[in-house]
């Protein structure tokens, strides 16, 4: 069972390529391929976590080559929760993608399958260079996944999208030659250890790079000023797609977390940057809640509440405590699930609207009214941040464990303006029907996906208990960068 | 050398980011093209300059054989991000008629 | 008597791939820029050659047989656009 | 032994051509027959029509004396584009083709391109005519007389009698 | 002996510069497209083939045996070579490229 | 425990009458569904309720979150106890009284189940004992409200009544949950019984005043405090049993509920005093003042509880413990009277169809039972003897006169108390003269009106009575609940007071006897008021608030729009200058400290570096002449080449010379569809900051290259130099890092590769593009399509390039070469064959869909890498063995090989899979053209 850790990469990887293989175009066949993919990942990544909680930092040595020397996968609770979220994510994105979306354009099912293999990739390697890679492989199936489709408009946000992300990519490439050309490692724990030793112009470059793995961090968080490119390229995609995104996001928090808390928490460049992420998680959260207020379509609301939820993480993690960063990943778990069910909602809202689709202007009652009015209530409650769900809970925890005034306020306002935007929102696509729109019965396959998402918000706030025991367990063996170190480089190095 | 290549480096950065930040799609695939090459001679150089130090065993005298390796991925990596690219600008053409990277018209006006 | 030569062969043909740039810069239409960078590729060639020479090694061999092999490709892709519009039809 | 090698000529190129990249030995030796036999099956529903070999010796001449052309020609050349270039003569010269065989045709085009001093510009559409063009002709007859004499005869004899 | 190859490769090193160059020369001095297309001929035949007799040479001496792997490199560069001429030859036609006044004959039509 | 499942009952009974709608049940079945958990929480009240009588306080608590002090803790003191029997009293009341006033069309269930919600928030509200639980229902209270003021959501109104309310109470609840949060911080814990004995712990923290200031925002949005009040006459838009709900007992009693709450925490203090007491002040005149001007039934009531809100809420600010106590007494009696009144203005407006006060009028003739109901409740709300409201109000009076806190200014306060008497008497007659007096009903649209159904009135009847008990017998009916609330909102013992009717003369009971009469005077002068009143402008909170929403949607709009403007161009610049700035920042002189020797700078390398630099430059200045950047750009490529070579690359030479001529042919496939020449766009101030941005980053990375380059450094490369020969079994090292070290980056690598076909390949289908008529010069294209000369020579290339592909592979793991390098040899020479000879010849000849080249090539790599479990090591470990055949000799058999046999197949099927699906574009676009 040792090589479980890699089934995340491996198991969508071969998935993708047996579509590959497929090139008569049977959806059924792709469909139940990519499905059983997904769902073979779940005990999978179930399995993983579970491991990984007992406290023991498994490293994978692919190659059989010692780090640092070659590339190793790290198993440690922050990642092995980072694959859980985002299988649990794939499974009702898949769904509801199967329900004839993904027709829409060729391989989407490939796309699909490397789509996770990549964000697998990047939440387990324990290599910048490989992180890199797995980035990349992340990026150019979202490239793929974002365009699937057609329509002038996905395309105009494809364009930006790929150009600024391809920019990032140069960046990050830029960042990795100074890690090397300072530390000559590549091995994270390596690169924290030898980043402690570096002095003189060596130190000063090495700050450079960790700088600019900021800046490319934060352009695929979505961090201010780097996130316009966002709600276009969310709002546009088909909403399998925009769902599955939602942790496309917090593959950007995930970084900077994991090289902050390895190499940057304490030691010659303690802090690097912090300030300058904590300024600009908070502008984003305060740019991104007026984006909320003012957005024409409910998808691109949803996507301001993705760019909120970046924000908040963000701001959250500038301050990095322990505590903070459990009710961070709690907050983490919460928005990204929430979110992923609020696409999927505004797809079914859009579908049930006709011509109007998911527009903030009175027109048909979409059909089930009711039933998505229900669901988009739940969902609007959790991602504002009000009681009794999941929202508050993280929200709560957040204020409990970042005690700065800014924060608050940030916080609530944007909660504030989200709760006027969201409400005008439902009132519009709800209450406001001037009639009822195609009478036909809401798809149960889409439906069912989209609840399995939303019901995370009550789910996660029933067993808020367990749920941040285990973040705060998560993050306590974060706050401990010497225990990956130890485990990856065999504790004497 | 050392100067002269970090010349190369920084006009090959700065053309690429010039031209990045042009409207037409034409110029950003240059400038991203431009970016890649200057981006990877500073990933290459990562391993310090040797001249007539080829990698291989029993050649001699080595350079630094790792970055190679990285920049062998990045290239590869840069050959795939730069086709999708050129190929999304031909959608991006086909789809809004036009080659403007925001899909304005130049009459002024959207597909 | 080769260390005067090499030097001597290099800066000739560093010469000409100067004055291909100046081709192709100056063109003044398509064909000449084309022919411009298809005589660079074939003077890197034996620039290449030369180096391998100047430093007694190999390995530099396969870059210019690569060039002599699929280096046209690129004219002809050049020149058949100017012709066709369609490189591939 | 056609099926195996429909080429043969192709084959021994290859063989040769792989044997000169890794130096003779047994293995390679062996490796190269492989390759050569089984390369040109591979490629071969590319070759629609294949030009047959008839004359090997005089091929070898032909090339021969293609190469001291070359050398000779290159000379000359560099003297004219040394000099004043508004001494040159150029000139476009059709050459009515003998040859019918594509590939035949196609070596007559190249030798000329290789040659310094005149570069086929054209195959007209029925294979009757070779633009070419001459940077420095001093008489037309004279020049179309030389390349039939001493290229396209040859390779007429070579590959179509 | 010694001196005599090196001699001999100096010698191919300086010819085949001396044509590259020439070549090159004529690309950038001569005035019309047609003429210019001449240049590289050079480049690509005594040129190359210069330097690559000069390798040919010093290696199959360092060696001790005789070495003709770079002959390849001519090889392919006869086949190649012309092609592109002949390629961008018809694209000037096609484009009616501007040809010195005194240019006897005619291009064709493309 | 009982508490707890108490609680839950509404919650658990707003499903009943949703289901019971489901099945078709008749009205009063769908509420008896919705009454019965009410009610049985009613019963379950009855055994704690008599411990609280004993002066206990119970208790009930189940963990929840305990990491976040959030458990479900509840607590029964006294006014908890006093509220619960308002929530749940006054609630079966409404659903009686809604069983009748919803017609048959509308969807009771949902109704019913919207208001057990808010019956059970409210319920929470009350019992918390937790802080955090209390806001939690706090804002359950703000949702279920907003579901319920909206519930005829087809009216504009009521969907912006209840945004308004949600917005405004929504905000007060986000300040309580700070404050309440602060409160848990200097506590040191969220238990609400903790918190109420760390009075003094609090008021004496500096955070105090915040704290105060963010719960009494909460208070005061939720109890529609002045300047806070606006939304309440707005959520007059809810069906009226709502409103006789939300509106007069609970929702909005819920703030003051607050008040009694915290009073013990937070009470005391000057600043206590001045906020609240200002407030309320404020608040108990401007709503009796407006609410006399309300032509509309149901905003005069609306305006009369903001002011009787205004009230309690100045009692408490009185810092009093009498006052206090008469506070929450008035709680009560407000509670009875407005319910019953709204109730009653229910009944009119479903009897008359109107709730406009200028066409009701003298209904007295036509449903006197309900005039004197309504008569009576308004009596109390005027605060006339024997009636409830009479007791509460003379003990505000008494109370205002006792406090000295405003000095010489301490006559203000009984001075604004009996105005607020006046105006409230004044509008409490309007009430009752001008709907059941006051001439003929003008053009009712249900005419004439009738006394409504039997039990419709049974809830009015109820509450009157107690208004009526309560006012002439105090003592008997309310004073033991009121002791244990007052009780427990001061946290202990009770002040000396008395409740009864009769005081003797004292200065309260004139100030009554100048409220009533005055308010008859005030009341008679209405018709020159109501002139007065008509000029001044009309101030419409819901508009206003609805344009300030507006507004601020749309500069939140316009904000959002002006950073976000659709334009890379500015996206990019964002990107560029953040790393400007970056640069700027920290890139020191001190970085260039390196003390490594410098290699000696020939003079062909800086020729080639020159060349390098002019052909970067050209590309970039003309850009716009396309081809012409297109060959420059091709030189930066051909030198970056020779930059490899000469610095020791031989494999990246080689890998990037083949790159560039797959990309070439790339963009000259995009050219047929691209145009050719583009005029100048940029605006030369655009082009001097894109100048400014290229420069500083350009030159910040060469920097920091030439930095790099000349320091020393300690890097992991020796190991890799030492083990590929022994543990890879290579001798080019880079080649061994790339299938051994890190072959799972190549693995990555690779993938990315299929990937970009894969996404490619989905881009282009069913793309429609037109591509020139004419090349750029305006000429036809040539008519010859495929050229013989090129043709012929493409075809023997293929197995020679074949030939090369080979030995570049096999060298590759010894020399430069490898799978990536063969397979793009091997992809040249078969576009070559697309190029000369076309699409569909080449697809007559072999299979013209690559994907399962790309796959197999994958699957190759992947499998290999998994063959390595079977052999008890990780993925990707590879092997390899020296093999000794007879003649042909010793030759190494690497498991490596296979992996870059992977590489090389993933190489070949992707680059043909982009370009030759390209190049079938023009076919697509021919036919299109044909059938045109
Ligand atoms: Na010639
Ligand atoms: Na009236």
């Amino acid at each position: 069972m040792e090589h479980l850790i890699i089934a995340p990469i491996l198991i969508p990887a071969f998935a993708g390529m047996l579509l590959l293989l497929e090139v008569r175009e049977r959806q059924p066949l792709r469909r139940f391929t990519g499905m059983l993919s997904v769902l073979a990942l779940l005990p999978v990544a179930w399995t993983l976590f579970q491991q990984a909680a007992g406290g023991e930092i498994q490293v994978y040595r692919l190659g059989d080559w010692a780090a640092p020397f070659g590339i190793v996968l790290v198993l440690d609770k922050l990642s092995a929760l980072m694959v859980l979220l985002c299988t649990v994510l794939a499974v009702p994105a898949l769904l509801y993608a199967c329900r004839a979306d993904d027709k829409r354009g060729a391989n989407f099912h490939a796309l699909f399958q490397l789509q996770l293999m990549g964000i697998n990739g990047a939440f387990l390697t324990g290599d910048l260079f490989n992180l890199f890679v797995f980035f990349e492989v992340l990026l150019i199936a979202s490239y793929g996944l974002a365009l699937h489709g057609r329509g002038p408009a996905r395309v105009r946000a494809g364009i930006h999208y790929v150009v600024l992300n391809l920019i990032g990519s140069a960046l990050f490439l830029v960042a990795l030659g100074l890690v090397y050309g300072t530390t000559g490692t590549l091995n994270m724990a390596d690169f924290a250890v030898k980043v402690n030793q570096l002095d003189g112009g060596a130190l000063e470059l090495a700050r450079v790079a960790g700088l600019l793995m900021w800046v490319v961090f934060g352009l695929k968080a979505a961090l201010f000023p780097l996130y316009f490119w966002l709600p276009a390229t969310y709002a546009n995609a088909t909403a399998g797609v925009a769902a599955l995104f939602a942790i496309m996001t917090k593959v950007g928090v995930y970084a900077v977390a994991r090289v902050y808390g390895l190499a940057f928490e304490q030691g010659a460049l303690a802090g690097l940057g912090r300030d300058a992420l904590w300024i600009m998680a908070l502008l984003t959260l305060l740019l991104a809640s007026i984006g909320v207020l003012g957005a024409r379509r409910l998808g691109e609301m949803v996507a301001y509440m993705v760019v909120m939820s970046v924000g908040t993480l963000m701001a959250g993690l500038a301050w990095s405590s322990p505590e903070s960063f459990g009710a961070m990943l709690y907050y983490l778990i919460h928005t990204t699930l929430v979110s992923g069910g609020l696409f999927l909602l505004a797809d079914l809202v859009a579908r049930g609207r006709g011509k109007l689709g998911d527009q903030l202007v009175a027109g048909p009652a979409p059909t089930g009214r009711a039933g998505l009015g229900l669901l988009f209530f739940v969902g609007a409650v959790a991602v504002i941040g009000l009681p009794p769900l999941s929202g508050f809970m993280g929200k709560v925890a957040l204020l409990q464990t970042v005690p700065a005034p800014l924060y608050w306020l940030f916080l609530l306002g944007g909660g504030l303006l989200a709760l006027v935007g969201l409400s005008r929102a439902g009132s519009t696509l709800f209450w406001r029907a001037t009639g009822d729109g195609a009478r036909r019965r809401l798809d149960r396959p889409r439906l069912l996906a989209t609840v399995l998402l939303l019901a995370a918000a009550p789910a996660l706030a029933i067993w808020a208990e367990p749920v941040l025991e285990a973040t705060v367990a998560v993050a306590a063996q974060w706050a401990q960068p010497q225990l990956y170190i130890d485990a990856v480089l065999g504790g004497g190095a | 050398m050392e100067a002269m290549v970090a010349v190369m480096i920084a006009v090959l950065v700065g053309t690429g980011v010039y031209l990045v930040l042009r409207a037409r799609t034409f110029p950003v695939i240059l400038g991203i093209t431009l970016l890649s090459y200057g981006v990877n001679l500073f990933v290459f150089i990562s391993g310090r300059l040797a001249l007539d130090q080829p990698p291989i065993v029993g050649a001699g005298p080595s350079t630094d054989p790792l970055p190679q390796a990285l920049v062998l991925t990045a290239i590869v990596i840069g050959f795939a991000m730069t086709a999708f690219l050129v190929v999304l600008a031909l959608r991006g053409q086909g789809e809004t008629g036009t080659d403007h990277v925001d899909g304005k018209r130049d009459d002024g006006g959207e597909a | 008597m080769l260390e005067i030569a090499l030097p001597i062969g290099f800066g000739l043909i560093v010469v000409a791939l100067v004055l291909n740039l100046y081709r192709l810069l100056r063109g003044p239409t398509l064909p000449d820029r084309a022919l411009a960078l298809d005589t660079m590729y074939i003077n890197a060639i034996a620039l290449i050659v030369l180096y391998g020479i100047a430093n007694n090694s190999k390995l530099y061999f396969e870059a210019g047989m690569l060039i002599a092999l699929i280096g046209f490709v690129s004219t002809v892709a050049v020149a058949k656009y100017m012709t066709r519009g369609d490189i591939i039809e | 032994m056609r099926k195996l090698l429909p080429f043969p000529l192709l084959s021994l190129f290859l063989w040769l051509t792989w044997l000169l990249l890794n130096g003779f030995s047994w293995g390679h030796g062996l490796l190269g027959l492989v390759l050569a036999v089984v390369l040109p099956l591979g490629t071969r529903p590319f070759w629609p029509n294949v030009p047959h070999l008839r004359n090997f010796p005089k091929l070898v001449r032909f090339v021969l004396v293609v190469h001291w052309d070359i050398l000779t020609a290159n000379l000359a050349v560099a003297r004219l584009i040394l000099g004043a270039p508004r001494k040159l003569r150029p000139a476009f010269v059709e050459l009515p083709l003998e040859l019918e065989d594509d590939f035949a045709i196609t070596l007559l085009a190249s030798t000329i391109s290789l040659t310094p001093g005149t570069v086929s510009a054209d195959v007209s559409e029925d294979r009757r005519t070779l633009l070419i063009h001459a940077l420095d002709m001093d008489d037309e007859a004279e020049l179309v007389a030389q390349i039939k004499q001493r290229y396209e005869r040859p390779l007429k004899e070579i590959f179509e009698c | 002996m010694d001196t005599l190859v090196e001699f001999l490769v100096s010698a191919a090193i300086l010819v085949g510069g001396v044509f590259a160059l020439v070549g090159s020369f004529g690309l950038a001095r001569l005035p019309d497209f047609y003429l210019r297309l001449h240049g590289p001929t050079k480049a690509s035949t005594l040129g190359v083939g210069g330097t690559i007799f000069a390798s040919l040479l010093f290696f199959s001496w360092q060696e001790q045996s005789l070495r003709l792997q770079e002959l390849l490199i001519v090889l392919f560069l006869f086949i190649t070579a012309p092609v592109s001429a002949h390629m961008l030859a018809k694209a000037a036609m096609h484009r009616q490229l501007r040809r010195r006044e005194d240019t006897r004959g005619r291009p064709w039509k493309q | 425990m009982t508490l707890a499942v108490l609680v839950l009952l509404p919650f658990v009974g707003a499903a009943l009458p949703l289901l019971a709608e489901r099945l078709h049940a008749s009205r009063t079945v769908l509420a008896l569904s919705a009454a019965l958990m009410p009610a049985l929480a009613l019963v379950l009240l009855i055994a704690p309720a008599g411990q609280v009588f004993d002066g206990q306080t119970v208790h009930a608590s189940l963990p929840w979150v305990p990491s976040l002090g959030l458990a479900l803790s509840f607590r029964l003191d006294g006014l908890a106890l006093l509220f619960a029997l308002l929530v749940l009293g006054i609630g079966l009341l409404v659903i009686l009284y809604a069983r009748y006033y919803l017609s048959a069309k509308e969807k009771a269930g949902r109704f019913f189940a919207f208001l057990l919600l808010f019956m059970g928030a409210m319920l929470g509200v009350v019992t918390s004992d937790n802080l955090l639980l209390l806001v939690l229902f706090w804002e359950l209270t703000s949702l279920s409200s907003f579901l319920l003021i909206g519930f005829w959501s087809h009216q504009s109104a009521a969907r912006k009544g209840a945004r308004m309310a949600l917005a405004v109470t929504g905000m007060g609840g986000l300040a309580l949950l700070a404050g309440v949060l602060l409160i848990g911080q200097i506590v040191g814990s969220y238990s609400l019984g903790d918190a109420l004995a760390s009075g003094d712990l609090i008021r004496a923290s500096e955070l105090y005043p915040l704290i105060l200031g963010l719960v009494l925002l909460g208070v005061f949005t939720k109890s529609a405090q002045f300047p806070f009040h606006f939304w309440l006459p707005h959520a007059m838009a809810a069906p009226t049993p709502v409103s006789a709900y939300l509106h007069s007992a609970t929702m909005v009693k819920a703030g003051v509920f607050l008040l009694a709450r915290f009073y013990p925490m937070l009470a005391g203090t000057n600043l206590w005093f001045d906020v609240v007491t200002l407030a309320g002040m404020a608040t108990l005149l401007w709503g009796a003042a407006v609410a006399l001007f309300q032509h509309d039934l149901k905003g005069l009531l609306a305006y009369s509880t903001i002011s009787h809100l205004g009230l309690i809420t100045l009692l408490f600010g009185l810092n009093s413990e009498l006052a206090a106590v008469a506070a929450v007494f008035h709680i009560i009696n407000h509670a009875t009277f407005k319910a019953s009144l709204f109730m009653a203005a229910g009944i009119i407006d479903h009897e008359t169809g109107t709730r406009d006060m200028r066409r009701i009028n003298g209904l007295w003739k036509y449903m006197p039972y309900t005039a004197v109901l309504a008569m009576v409740a308004s009596a109390a709300m005027a605060g006339v003897p024997l009636l409830n409201g009479f007791l509460s109000k003379e003990m505000f009076f008494a109370e205002t006169l006792e406090s000295s806190r405003l000095g010489a200014m301490s006559w203000v306060l009984p001075l604004g108390a009996t105005l607020g008497g006046v105006f409230s008497v004044a509008y409490s007659a309007r009430f009752i003269h001008d709907v059941f007096f006051n001439g003929e009903p003008v053009n009712l649209p249900k005419f004439p009106p009738h006394e409504p159904p039997r039990y419709m009135k049974v809830p009015v009847e109820i509450l009157v009575a107690l208004c009526v008990a309560v006012g002439v017998l105090p003592s008997i009916t309310v004073s033991g609940l009121l002791a244990v609330a007052a009780a427990a909102t001061l946290g202990g013992e009770l002040p000396d007071y008395h409740l009864s009717i009769w005081h003797g003369f004292n200065l309260p009971l004139i100030m009554s006897v100048v409220a009533l009469v005055g308010g008859v005077l005030v009341y008679s002068a209405r018709n020159w008021l109501f002139r007065q009143y008509a000029r001044l402008p009309e101030i419409n909170a819901s508009l206003i608030f609805e344009r300030r929403i507006q507004g601020l949607a749309g500069g939140a709009a316009a904000l959002s729009n002006f950073l976000r403007n659709g334009s890379l161009q500015s996206y990019a610049a964002w990107l560029l200058t953040l790393v400007a700035l970056v640069l700027l920042v920290y890139l020191s002189p001190a970085v260039l400290d390196g003390q490594r020797a410098l290699l000696p700078l020939d003079g062909v390398s800086l020729l080639a570096g020159v060349m390098l630099v002019v052909a970067a430059l050209i590309t970039a200045i003309l850009h716009r002449h396309r081809m012409t950047a297109i060959m420059s750009m091709s030189v930066v490529g051909l030198v970056v080449s020779l930059a490899f070579v000469r610095l020791s690359a031989p494999d990246l030479a080689l890998t990037q010379l083949s790159v560039e001529i797959v990309t070439l042919l790339l963009l000259m496939l995009a050219m047929y569809f691209l145009p050719v020449r583009t005029r100048m766009e940029s605006a030369w101030p655009r082009i001097l900051r894109d100048l400014l941005l290229s420069v500083i980053i350009g030159g910040g990375v060469g920097v920091m290259a030439f930095a790099m380059m000349t320091s020393d450094f300690q890097s992991i490369s020796g190991y890799f130099l030492d083990n590929a020969k022994p543990g890879g079994g290579g001798t080019n090292v880079v080649n061994v890092i790339l299938v051994d070290f890190r072959g799972f980056d190549t693995f990555g690598e690779i993938t990315v590769l299929g990937i970009a076909a894969m996404g490619i390949y989905a881009l282009l289908r069913d793309l429609d593009l037109l591509s020139a008529p004419s090349d750029s010069l305006g000429r036809p294209w040539a008519r010859e399509v495929h050229p013989m000369v090129l043709v012929t020579i493409s075809r023997p290339l293929l197995p020679l390039a074949l030939l090369i592909s080979v030995y570049i592979f096999l060298r590759g793991h010894n020399l430069p070469g490898g799978g990536f390098i063969a397979g793009l040899i091997t992809s040249v020479a078969l576009l070559l064959q697309y190029v000369a000879s076309g699409v569909a010849w080449v697809h007559r000849r072999m299979p013209g869909d690559y994907h399962p080249v790309v796959a197999v090539g994958l699957l190759l790599a992947g499998v290999t890498g998994l063959a390595s479990w079977f052999f008890g090591h990780p993925f990707l470990t590879s092997t390899f063995d020296y093999l000794h055949w007879p003649l042909v000799g010793k030759f190494e058999v690497a498991s490596a090989l296979l992996f870059d046999t992977g590489v090389f197949l993933t190489v070949v099927g992707a680059t043909l899979l982009m370009l030759a699906n390209l190049g079938k574009l023009s076919l697509l676009d021919d036919k299109a053209k044909e059938g045109a």
